[in-house]
């Protein structure tokens, strides 16, 4: 089990990659189901050029052991490892990786998109973005089970 | 006593700081140390609290040496 | 969109890597949800030492296509990579990758699980089985909605 | 009419062989094809049934130059 908030630019596919080869025995486990989330260069019709993600370190990570912790005793997976940015991001960047290893699939996505969920609604962390016109503050979340309502 | 108070992100920048100490002798609540910041207003509801980095409501007691945060609804992930 | 049936040992992540780089505008999409499912060394309460992955070859691409199809149609998302070993897999081998793309997480996420089970119920492929006692075909699938039952 | 028949994984082992040519004249359905290939016996509820890569149910109809497969559930992912 890895949490991690990062202050620099990282590669989701490649952390992955490294997790699972220096701490996971793959052949028992048989699923991993992952979330990747990126930073676009829109939102709510303006286009966005940067994006500054504030977090109240400290609560943070002890939020995300919570919620990870939480996760793990409703579903019993094998392993997990979240990764989330602050700082200056640029669009195309990676902000959030969850990653669940478990013996079962079922379990493996429940795990992973319920950690995302409880991330966005309990992890301290704030977006506010620079558009042309200035900066934001990013005000809510969507909604994570439906698709939002067509332009 | 003795409380640090921490302002995140919108908030922050509302209250123009990012923390103080504050040393008044009747914080009960979370909902006194609020008053004692914002000269006698209400909690918000859309401002959300933390006591010692765990999520808490109006009415959460402080302590000495407590560590009492506001901040806007998170929008991370 | 990519759908490949592959009979030699694959890199799930860097395959993954590689068709992001490749095709797809990242800065656009926001949302990626993985499924990677692995070979493992035991099953039923046997130790498995090898598997060989049998498919109607032909059928199998069609029906591949078939699934991502409507799963596109049900969930409009930007993109899709599936990839699935047949021949012979040892443990700790990767055996399927399904990968979406979307601007919306909710939308990744349900794409991809529906596609893993629709391909599990439907993709004509065939797991036999080498133990220590000799070789066995699997016959059914796990469910994939809730943990297999305790030991 | 000539039919091709293809067998897969368990129902290949146990049919003795991977596929076969039938040419006969009177196989309408896929009924037909299987009790062609058993020697009369029915359709078992757990073999696939398919006309031309897609699935097809015991009742689907064959005509000239079609490839009809039978196999077992499917196991992949």
């Amino acid at each position: 089990m890895l949490i991690e908030i990062r202050s620099e630019a990282f590669d989701p596919l490649a952390e992955l990659s490294r997790y699972q080869d220096a701490s996971l025995p793959t052949a028992r486990i048989g699923a991993l189901a992952v979330f990747i989330g990126t930073m676009r260069d829109f939102n709510e019709g303006s286009s966005v050029h940067k994006m500054t993600l504030e977090h109240y370190a400290g609560m943070t990570e002890r939020q995300l052991q919570t919620i990870v912790d939480e996760a793990r005793n409703r579903w019993p997976f094998d392993d997990a490892l979240v990764i989330h940015r602050v700082g200056e991001l640029f669009p195309a960047d990676p902000i959030v990786l969850v990653a669940v290893w478990s013996s079962h699939r079922g379990t493996a996505f429940d795990a992973c998109r319920h950690i995302l969920e409880a991330l966005k609604h309990r992890a301290p962390f704030w977006k506010k973005e620079s558009l042309e016109q200035g900066e934001r503050w990013v005000r809510t979340n969507t909604d994570g089970h439906a698709p939002p309502p067509s332009p | 006593m003795t409380i640090r108070v921490r302002y995140f992100a919108a908030l922050r920048e509302q209250m123009g700081r990012a923390e103080e100490q504050l040393a008044f002798e009747d914080l009960a609540s979370v909902a006194d140390v609020w008053k004692a910041v914002c000269r006698g207003k209400r909690l918000p509801e859309d401002v959300l609290c933390a006591v010692n980095m765990d999520y808490a409501g109006a009415d959460t007691p402080v302590k000495d040496g407590d560590e009492v945060a506001f901040f806007p609804p998170v929008t991370g992930g």
